[in-house]
């Protein structure tokens, strides 16, 4: 395999997938072509003010930023039905259509949702 | 020899991906490799001294997988957090023979030297 | 007569199943309190109308602050969030759901 | 020339989102071939057309018969799922997804 | 708490919750007023025919029929949205309207979802 | 002295309500007792070692609340299902003082004497 599709479609925090799937991607990072893909409510992970301070947990915006060479895809008809479209998003976050983000799954060697 | 991997975040019971995951590994074996990693929730599966009073033991098909030669690994971060430790060559006292806790760097190198990838979740 | 308080709590995003039957219970309520907590505070996010304009809504602000969520519709975002809720499900007068 | 074969391998049940995710990545493929595992057994039940009529479907067998289900589309109810799966993921020429 | 509403919203088999549900309002029997409402994926639970044995794991089916008691109603539109209004469901299960259904959460003392 | 009765589902780490478990039986306990019963893969949350290295130790979580006086017992079937298991008085090896695996017949006591129920799973 040489290069890998992440796809993330639950929110952070609520649950650790968001933190794993982040992990894995970032040790993918060199080896192969990385694509993250949030999805559904994994577009909530785009959200640019967390601050998790309070939970004593990472937060996980700041993880995307730390990897700013990762490519991280979001599903805009997701981010439009979330509320979103508005919000403030993390700065190394990409918007795209539906029809982008199919093709980005069905371009990468494999496909790994947590 | 190709290779198959497999990877799983649920424990056992809880879904039936562990039984799944048996399934396809016994199938595979016959012809392949087979990585399994076991990430997330999934690093209890493998336990030892499951007493399951109405399920088969999913902590002795693993273990009989890993006789049968799957390689079979699993988080340190996620094994840590949930009270498996390891000894340095990665075994552990909760886990049977040949499965071994490992560092998540070793899941892409699992990805990249497989012909195929399989990811079983909720 | 006073009418009795029927409190829910809800910890699962807009887009679950768990939420839509949460809110149908809720818009079948006289009187209501809303809980949001954990990916219940994504409820915040939207403006739609499907909590009724009667219901009080309190979020959890340490779960709130995690997902940078700025809330969109009226809503009181407390720190003693958990001690209101045990409150609520301990002395309330009406019936109480966790979803 | 031969088509390339896209192989989809399916647990979730009809009404959740990966489901839909799979059935649109499914919709796009010119040949394909949909393995329905655990709860992926109930797309058995609809005789909805969401699935290509172009598209082969494999059931597991004792999956089908622990959830009770017959099917009410065209499908194969095989013993040896898992094989085949093994197979079609290692072998094949198309491109693989599981959901 | 004299009643309890026990909700099942997740399909058979495919996760334990199914099984832990009905052991959990079995277990209530006798205690407390119990109803068990199937919703959503829970209406699966319904499906008359079960054979699990080729799984080696419980009929769940044949755990509703043997506590025959048991008040057991099934949300009437998850049914039809699954398809399985023409299946045969199990004898000792009711099918309600929503209406009926939500009466009955709100007729419990406490609701209870695995 | 009103009784609140917390059900939980699902491990520690692999979603948040462990975590707002916690903070409901704290704030609880000030005024009222507080039942938790483990339920499912709930009962591995107060396995005994736990070493999380970017979260709190969860297990240690209910240690605390079972000192404070929380009563919190586990499922008996999904404890020795999942490799716990009680000695006669229902006490475990794997687990701290206080909390015990029992049978799921204690569920209907509990709720049965309770005031108030929560169950949290996802």
């Amino acid at each position: 395999m040489r290069s890998v599709f992440y796809l993330l479609d639950t929110a952070p925090y609520g649950s650790e997938k968001a933190f794993g799937l982040l992990n894995a991607a970032a040790v993918s990072l060199g080896k192969m072509e990385v694509t993250v893909g949030l999805y559904g409510d994994g577009a909530y992970l785009a959200l640019g003010d967390q601050d998790s301070r309070a939970l004593a947990i990472p937060n996980l915006a700041d993880i995307l930023r730390a990897y700013g060479e990762m490519k991280v895809i979001v599903h805009e008809p997701s981010v439009v039905e979330r509320g979103l479209f508005s919000e403030g998003l993390v700065e190394t976050v990409e918007l795209v259509d539906e029809e982008a983000f199919l093709e980005a799954m069905e371009g990468s060697d494999c496909l790994i949702t947590l | 020899m190709k290779t198959l991997t497999i990877i799983l975040t649920d424990g056992p019971y809880i879904s039936e991906y562990a039984q799944i995951a048996k399934k396809i590994a016994e199938a595979a074996l016959k012809r392949y490799q087979v990585n399994i990693f076991l990430y997330l929730d999934a690093v209890h599966i493998p336990r030892k001294g499951q007493k399951p009073a109405f399920f088969a033991d999913e902590g002795g098909l693993f273990a009989d997988l890993a006789r049968e030669g799957a390689v079979i690994r699993a988080c340190s971060r996620c094994a840590a957090a949930r009270g498996y430790l390891a000894e340095e060559d990665g075994s552990s006292q909760d886990y049977p023979d040949g499965i071994k806790i490992t560092s998540l760097y070793d899941l892409p190198v699992m990805i990249q030297g497989s012909d195929g990838v399989i990811t079983l979740c909720r | 007569m006073m009418m009795m308080m029927d409190v829910f709590l809800l910890t699962k995003p807009p887009q679950s199943e768990r939420s839509d039957l949460c809110l149908k219970l809720l818009a079948r309520s006289e009187k209501s309190r809303l809980y949001l907590a954990g990916d219940g505070i994504y409820h915040l996010l939207s403006q739609a109308g499907e909590i009724p304009s009667s219901c009080e809504i309190l979020a959890s602000k340490e779960d709130a602050a995690a997902r940078g969520v700025v809330p969109r519709r009226r809503a009181e975002v407390r720190e003693d969030f958990y001690e209101r809720v045990v409150e609520d499900v301990m002395e309330g007068d009406g019936r109480f759901f966790t979803f």
